[in-house]
């Protein structure tokens, strides 16, 4: 019997593979709880869209500052070494292809990289659209965190994008509850989702049930084990 | 000699008229100008269009705005409230009351750079192939499909600083800046309010934005 | 007999002009003397596009920093409420129609505002444009400075220019050293150019003469009477 | 741990290599990285193409760049030498070893600008109606004809700073910026001399130019 990954074993598999010196974009959600669990000798700045390069911890008492608020709007501390631009430059930063990396959240991932994650086509509201397209455009690689499955069981990794998109052709790899995969863009592994990690007990028969295009998994393709994790 | 500092509210408002378009900053509660904001609409104006990057800001700081309709148009990178019933602004989008332009955050923020900087459009890779770009013109460059874009500039940009002297120079707390900067470079009238309106001038290397973009300054404590 | 001005006397005359509280860059050569002269009573912001907007007096000796100088290389200093910015904000500044004025050299100016001040056509040297175009296309108000002919006695205000242009139709105002002209580009004065002030002891009939288009003379024309000045 | 300090000059330059495309700071004196440019003249490289305001600073501060034909193109607002006769590279260029591209210098900072800002391409009147504007693509914006530019990047950018800290935080004196923030933000290796190394990190919002967009720093005493 599976048991699929909490939010915060999502965050922090993901932060595994956040590189020694990277300049990362976190998404709002589960993505920015991937700084919690990034290893202790990564040496990592967090960018926030509306102008911290070098975001912190979130701000404790005494410290809340309302004027110094992350992409979350949460008032937050800064690290040694940060700085602050205004919007403009914030995102020439982003769309100039500085930051190694943004993690954002996602509605559906399609087999060619598509990214679906603005808008969820909510009757009777407004859309939101936020720094999402911009990110996705411009970072140097885009990671997504996301449940497997809808709540109606339906596939998020899907063969083309039913919702909106974000951005044609942009995420990389994807960290689900049940597996972690990449987009085969190239076409290596003849197209689709390739399954690097699924988690213990999960056949990779029912992985495949699970998933809305072609999945194939890696030749080394491992146990994805995550540790006990506290909800954040 | 020149001084840009006005002595109240009113004076900072005044000859703001009925469908004036209006640039307002702010990110989460940092940088928004809310004494400006209230006293705008305590003016009970008419027809405005409201540049700004999520409209729900402006209806949680002052609901009058919206439940006065004085508002017809939005551009904005998030038109949604809080919840999942419609907020106010919502309501009335579906009535047809107000009309709204959807922008990513990030051409939100060129677009208004490039009002200032005197940039009538450019290119950018943002949105291409997606719903935003259907039926706009699009452009390969190097290989990649980008979108044209044009300037956003406005009648008056409202902002918030920390510090600023009599020729207008302003300084930033935190993440204060955000959408301002661009904004008042924007706008034919910049007004600004500020914490603190230094009896001397702010150090060169130190200013975050210069007063030749500020034509209003405006004292008053932060309001949440 | 008539006396053309000498240069400091049309920087003079030029300088009159300059509005309280306005925000101006003057051009390498005679305009930059211009500053010497505005009247006491006059608060300026004097722009330099690498990047000053506040240029104080040249930097006198213990004042001298190399890595602070105006747009002709000199060593300068600030005014009280002087900022910096970079060369892309500084033309970000003037192009978005930010300074109220800005007073260049020139080498002819045609009767529709039409100004030529960047290329001299001298053979064997290469070609040098700097900030003229942006500052002619991007300030609101474009006055120019030059001699009322050339050292060959040809005409510099001209029907259309025969150098390469800097920008088509911006120059409003023209002080040379026999006149103070406006261009009629609204053809309120049947187009060409309006002498305002000319002069003491200078026929109408001449300065006409040394002029290469159409010269109108305004109704409240004056004497154009500058103090004597000391080489700067 | 982030450090982005290197040990001497030839770390600083290592690996620059024949073909390569490289931007200059420095407008008069000010924020020209003397240090480098001398090593990059002593590398002995060829077919070099230069992205830098006035090309006479380079040949004033190292004539031997031009006199042993490293330089295949320049792109630059002003190609000529001082005085009356020509310069080394204006006999250059009449010979045909070296060609230049002449562009305003506006133009030129937004160009650099854009090609650090993911910006492919934009419109700007500056040139329009000039020589400068013949045989390119114009297209006129709320009735003032404009000219499409595109942007300017580059292997290597070399600049000069004030300070810095290990993280590649730079503070600028004086006009020391001019064109390096944006050439930082525009080349894929940007290499930056500074006065000084700080201990402690700059002060986040006294920052000039954020650490992202520097590779190597090498601490270095202005020579001018």
């Amino acid at each position: 019997m599976s048991k699929p990954l909490s939010r915060e074993q999502m965050a922090w598999r993901a932060a595994q593979d956040l590189a020694d010196g990277a300049y990362v974009n976190l998404g709002l959600g589960m993505p920015v709880l991937a700084a919690n669990y990034a290893p202790a000798d990564r040496d990592i700045f967090y960018h926030a869209e509306n102008g911290v390069l070098g975001v912190g911890p979130v701000a404790g008492p005494g410290q809340e500052d309302p004027e110094l608020v992350d992409a979350g709007s949460q008032m937050v501390t800064l690290r040694d070494g940060a700085s602050i631009v205004d919007s403009a430059a914030s995102f020439a930063m982003i769309r100039g292809g500085h930051l190694d990396l943004t993690i954002l959240g996602g509605f559906q991932v399609a087999a060619n990289g598509d990214l679906a994650n603005w808008d969820a086509l909510v009757p009777n509201k407004g859309p939101l659209i936020g720094g999402a397209m911009d990110l996705a455009a411009g970072a140097r690689a885009v990671h997504v965190i996301m449940r497997h499955t809808a709540s109606d069981g339906s596939a998020r990794l899907v063969a083309e994008c039913s919702y909106p998109l974000t951005a044609p052709g942009v995420v990389k790899r994807v960290y689900t509850d049940l597996a972690v995969l990449d987009v085969d863009i190239d076409g290596e592994a003849g197209g689709g989702f390739v399954a690097r990690e699924i988690i213990p007990g999960l056949s990779r028969g029912e992985l495949t049930a699970a998933t809305g295009a072609a999945l194939a998994f890696a030749p080394d393709c491992k146990l994805l084990e995550a540790p006990d994790l506290p909800e954040a | 000699m020149i001084n840009k500092c006005v002595d109240d509210l009113a004076a900072a408002l005044a000859g703001i008229s009925s469908g004036a378009s209006v640039m307002i900053s702010g990110f989460g509660n940092a940088g928004i100008p809310t004494n400006l904001l209230h006293g705008l609409s305590a003016l009970g104006l008419s027809r405005l269009t409201l540049i700004l990057n999520a409209i729900r800001r402006v209806n949680d700081c002052d609901p009058t705005f919206f439940a006065e309709g004085q508002i017809e148009h939005v551009i904005t990178t998030a038109f949604r409230g809080p919840g999942q019933e419609p907020a106010a602004f919502e309501t009335q989008w579906q009535d047809g009351k107000v009309s709204f332009e959807i922008v990513p955050q990030g051409t939100f923020a060129e677009r208004i750079r490039a009002g200032g900087a005197g940039i009538p459009a450019f290119y950018t890779p943002t949105a291409a192939g997606t719903p935003l770009a259907e039926g706009r013109e699009q452009r390969d460059f190097n290989g990649r499909t980008c979108v044209l874009e044009t300037a956003l500039t406005a009648d008056v940009a409202l902002l918030r600083a920390q510090k600023a002297d009599r020729y207008g120079n302003l300084c930033f707390r935190g993440t204060q800046a955000n959408f301002g900067a661009a904004m008042a470079a924007a706008a034919e009238l910049a007004i600004v309010e500020v914490e603190e309106i230094t009896e001397h001038a702010l150090p060169p290397e130190q200013v975050h934005l210069p007063g030749i973009y500020v034509q209003r300054l405006f004292q008053a404590a932060r309001k949440d």
